[in-house]
């Protein structure tokens, strides 16, 4: 591998997540994209980083926020930007929209718009993995808000007592909504409630993509070989508002404008270029490559089909296969 | 004296609303807000935007995502003599303090012997309509009007968003109150018919003869649509809005079947036992000589809400639907 | 094959759910039982009680009071391969779960666009008449039979708590079994029926022309006394057990009703918009010309259950009312 | 007061609650008292040492295991006997039953059958009392069973971080109906839990009725002072089985008679003999004033009505006072 091929790899995971989610917000204006859009501006290092620690056979499980964990996964952005126009051709076919992108080829488990609603649902994974002898790793992703609700605490419990392969990835980026952490949280330290479930658990700088990459494929590796659920408290920071319909009241312009100085695509892009390891026709080149993929994801979106009206009432029970 | 909004002819029901809580917290030190980013975010639908700033933090109660034990703290305060009002964002997440409402609130009366009321409002955005999706477009409604020891109101006009929580505070028991996401932009005039609010009667929205189209919430603008359109036809529908969910008027409700003899209920929860259900059996039970056309239902279709536009307006009553069983049931 | 109970003639509606359970264990190395106390303890109702010591602590795994993860974790088990069998106590402690079994279970193969289905059941006991007073004594099927993507069942003999589980088990969606707790020390005989047992249809129990009695679960033993007791004042009574909340088995229903044109419905909830509304209110969407008579319903009054016997008795429907109502309206 | 006086006292207390309940079990046989019937016989020192710390205005908060607590906090016998009856002079007028006491006289929040289900009361009443700048308590006991329950965490964190004058008991006594503790929690010791919270936490001695006194009396003043909320972990044990339906193959015998060398009655009655503090007569005295007071118990549950069948609605709904 040439010096820093992996970097700028890692380089084009984040730009294609943050182009991609710049274009939905265009999007949204356009009314193409409609009902909640939660975008993950500002903390794509989390989900690319921790994306590298993981096999094709591992299992994610996401959050509302998490167009940047698909794309990370692996899915294709033409099939995600067409489920949130609603198309058929959508990876749920358009029932979902932003919230709810699944996709089992890559154990994509949504995409779920209840806080704290996904981490039963990975302990489950992680059980039957366990049960199965399967050397396969869970991650879950919720936000630092979700660590108030009881089925947190119970699926951390459940977790640790049952030794199951699950990582929990908490993305922390110090506001649910309007509330602040210190609003939420009579602790703060979140990796201190961790400890009080007996998991192992580290603070990660989720601005710095080789950092989370690090500390996931040491927890991931670690959790994969029995070494029981681990825990990542990922610092981040969300640039945009916290949907499309947020007038940010809770927090102050110069709070965001701090945190940009600390953008983890400009950092990864900075450090590169110091050290000779992006050209500025490579960079352009990545560029124009993720603007291409996009317009293409987007094309594809708009020639896709609306579902037919006839088929409301399918996929809510699964359908007989077979003769 | 009450301050009142009176520098604008209109107001929305989301304004009517705030109004409602800003005077009941004017008037009585003990009512307070408290739920998810009702204080320093205005309010996930913008309902309590400014109240912060009058009433501060205390006041205006910011909680964690900690639906069960908010909910349940606003049991206990209510019971140490406050009187709350707990917004949980939406009936979607309400999942999560249904033990407390249910387990707890609702049973504390009788499980004490009458020693101990439980004073309490329990606010909560329902519905559909706007592409949100299946875990976010419940209408829960019915679930909650089948709890002895509950109140449950749907306040579904600016008039009601105003008036209708006074006496939801002064109601010595838990007062659900369910306000349809989609009705917050509304915007209309506001008779000051304070004194008539009560949360114990339906009522008649549009008089008519030939068909009776029950209805509450969200679904009452589609509602009168309907009647508007089917008055074209020249059938005369008589519109009851039943605002109270629990208890039920059962009076208005007899009364309009006996003045129609036709019935179509509209309700934007799924059909199969919801509200529709309860409002057709009771009038299968208690007067069904006077029916001159089987009950006709439109409701919500029985699938989670689809995002995709299309798909969801298909899934949700919508006003064609409406006319066309209420032409049916008047043409058979 | 499988081992059966063959040495005694007659076995309990709790040896029924046992037998099943462990058959299916037996059968299919991906299933196992989960809940609280479903290991050690034996069960809260002794169903479960020596499967540890047969199938082992992996399979018959006890949880800790977390009704929300471990239902949520049944839910995950089932989508990575297992076909988890999650004992809930009681349906009263369900309400800790409702997001998950809601807001997860029911609407995950929808969300998902068909990708994934959640192979779940789950078990619980409802119910009232042993005087457990408020909190441990709902019986909340009807809330469970409101919601899309949920099956659920309800086992009123010891043949369906034998035959019903496989095909619930074997089903791709999640199953929800309620398990009267009254019927747990019933006795009788188990034809060996496994082959006719199918989780689709409603059964009747018994043949009748002049009235219809449908109900379920637990109510099922009341109304074949009621029957018996209605036989002997010359009233033959149609009594349909719907074995089946969800989806309701409506050719069953309407049969039933072009039989006798007189229909009760019984049912241990609470009435208001309970199972039994959503019964009368498809009857009278469907078959109101059908009916000669108003349509009855005997279900719990309008109360938390109270502890004293005498209250709870009055609380609960029982055979006499169950008489008298169908003489009324066999008389009317 | 002379010697051992308060000493005396407490045995009393501790001697009436485990006799009432002694005879409870019989009257259960009888079918007197039907339903779940929950004792506390081995834990008496918990609830009557933490009552001690209380003050008439104090509030307290209880599970379907609350007979002691009932009695403790000053309840009338024959009033909570006539409960378990189902008599219309039962304290709930038979409506509860054994799992369901409330007193509005003493602040006796119940008898809350859904276990952690108190928890979020128990912090409402709290928050009450704080917003009124009323300098109470409010107590709520609950098994470490609970401890896994969503709706402990939740509490647990909104009483810590709003600061809130609440006093958490948690009544260790190892076994959650048949499921032991390292069965249920991936950490035992349930003090790191409180501070994962931030909360003051202590664990107590909880067959040790004087340092239960000790321990609550300290850690109420300071809740009562502004120190915001407390936690005591009270270790403890019960004797019988989880309820009357209970076969108990999850502990052994040997487990529970070694467990009753540390009876808290007889411990303290030792230890008041040892130090010439409590004579055979006052002992034969205490004995007899009790079991009197039971037989009048028991005598009042027998004299009581049945309420009216006509009743039956009432209570579901506050009833309109007065014009
Ligand atoms: C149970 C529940 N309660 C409330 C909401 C509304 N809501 C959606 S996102 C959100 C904030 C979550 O914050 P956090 O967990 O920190 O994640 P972030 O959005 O910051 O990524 C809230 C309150 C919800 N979806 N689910
Ligand atoms: C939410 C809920 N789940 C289950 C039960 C059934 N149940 C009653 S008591 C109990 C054990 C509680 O143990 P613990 O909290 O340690 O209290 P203890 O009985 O030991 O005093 C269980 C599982 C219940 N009442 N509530
Ligand atoms: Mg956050
Ligand atoms: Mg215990």
């Amino acid at each position: 591998m040439s010096t820093g091929e992996h970097e700028r790899y890692l380089l084009h995971q984040m730009l294609r997540i943050r182009r991609f989610e710049e274009r939905c917000a265009q999007l949204y204006q356009q009314e193409k994209i409609r009902g909640f859009l939660h975008l993950y501006i500002g903390e794509e290092a989390v989900a690319t980083g921790v994306m590298e620690a993981l096999q094709p056979d591992d299992a994610v499980v996401a959050t509302y926020r998490e167009h940047g964990h698909a794309l990370a996964r692996g899915m294709d952005p033409g099939v995600v930007m067409a489920e949130m126009f609603g198309k058929l051709e959508g990876c749920s076919r358009g029932r979902g929209g932003s919230m709810h992108l699944f996709d089992s080829s890559t154990r994509f488990y949504g995409g779920n718009a209840i806080v704290g609603g996904g981490l039963p649902l990975a302990v489950g994974l992680g059980l039957a993995d366990k049960m199965n002898h399967r050397s396969r790793v869970t991650t879950v992703f919720f936000g630092e808000g979700a660590v108030a609700e009881g089925e947190f605490h119970e699926a951390m419990n459940l977790a640790a007592l049952w030794d199951l392969p699950v990582l929990f990835c908490c993305e922390n980026n110090l506001y649910a909504m309007g509330t602040a952490l210190e609003r939420s949280e009579s602790q703060t330290h979140i990796t201190l409630k961790a400890a009080s479930y007996e998991m192992p658990a580290w603070e990660v700088d989720g601005m710095d993509v080789l950092a989370v990459e690090d500390a996931a494929r040491k927890a991931a590796e670690s959790v994969r070989s029995g070494g029981g659920p681990h825990f990542l408290e990922l610092r981040t920071y969300r640039y945009r508002a916290h949907s499309m319909f947020d007038p940010e009241l809770y927090r102050s312009r110069e709070e965001i404008e701090e945190w940009k100085q600390h953008d983890p695509i400009e950092m990864l892009r900075r450090r590169l270029i110091d050290d000779a390891a992006l050209s500025d026709e490579e960079w352009t080149g990545m560029e124009k490559t993720v603007d291409e993929e996009i317009d293409e994801a987007v094309e594809f979106a708009e020639a896709g089909n609306w579902e037919s009206v006839e088929d409301l009432t399918r996929f809510v029970y699964s359908e007989a296969v077979g003769p | 004296m009450t301050q009142l909004m009176t520098d604008r002819e209109t107001m929305t029901y989301r304004e009517a609303m705030r109004e409602a809580m800003s005077e009941a917290m004017r008037e009585d030190e003990r009512v307070f807000l408290m739920g998810e980013d009702v204080g320093r975010y205005g309010g996930c639908y913008a309902v309590s935007k400014g109240m912060l700033e009058e009433f501060g933090p205390e006041r205006v109660r910011d909680t964690p995502l900690s639906e069960s034990a908010f909910v349940g703290a606003g049991i206990g305060a209510a019971l140490g003599g406050m009187r709350p009002i707990v917004e949980v964002m939406t009936v979607n997440f309400s999942l999560l303090a249904l033990d407390q409402i249910v387990n707890t609130a609702a049973l504390y009366l009788h499980m004490s012997g009458g020693q101990f009321n439980v004073p309490l409002v329990v606010r909560m955005a329902t519905g559909a309509g706007r592409q949100l999706a299946a875990q976010h477009s419940h209408s829960l409604e019915g679930w909650y009007a089948h709890v002895p020891g509950l109140k449950v109101l749907a306040p579904g006009t600016i008039e009601d968003a105003r008036w209708m929580l006074k006496p939801a505070l002064e109601d010595p028991d838990p007062v659900i109150v369910f306000e349809h996401a989609g009705l917050y932009n509304m915007e209309g005039e506001l008779p000051d018919s304070r004194d008539g609010a009560d949360i114990t009667s339906a009522k008649v929205r549009r008089r008519g003869d030939d068909v009776s189209l029950i209805t509450y919430g969200g679904s009452l603008p589609k509602t009168l649509e309907a009647a508007a359109e089917l008055e074209k036809d020249g059938i005369s529908a008589d519109v009851l809005d039943l605002r109270v969910l629990r208890p039920l008027d059962r009076t208005a409700i007899l009364e309009t079947v006996v003045r129609t003899h036709r019935v179509v209920v509209i309700d934007e929860g799924w059909k199969t036992g919801g509200i529709s259900a309860e409002i057709a059996a009771l009038i299968a039970e208690e007067a069904i000589w006077e029916l001159d056309a089987p009950i006709g239902r439109v409701c919500s279709a029985e699938v989670p809400i689809p995002y995709a536009r299309h798909m969801e307006e298909a899934a949700l009553p919508q006003v064609p639907n409406v006319v066309a069983v209420a032409r049916r049931l008047v043409g058979g």
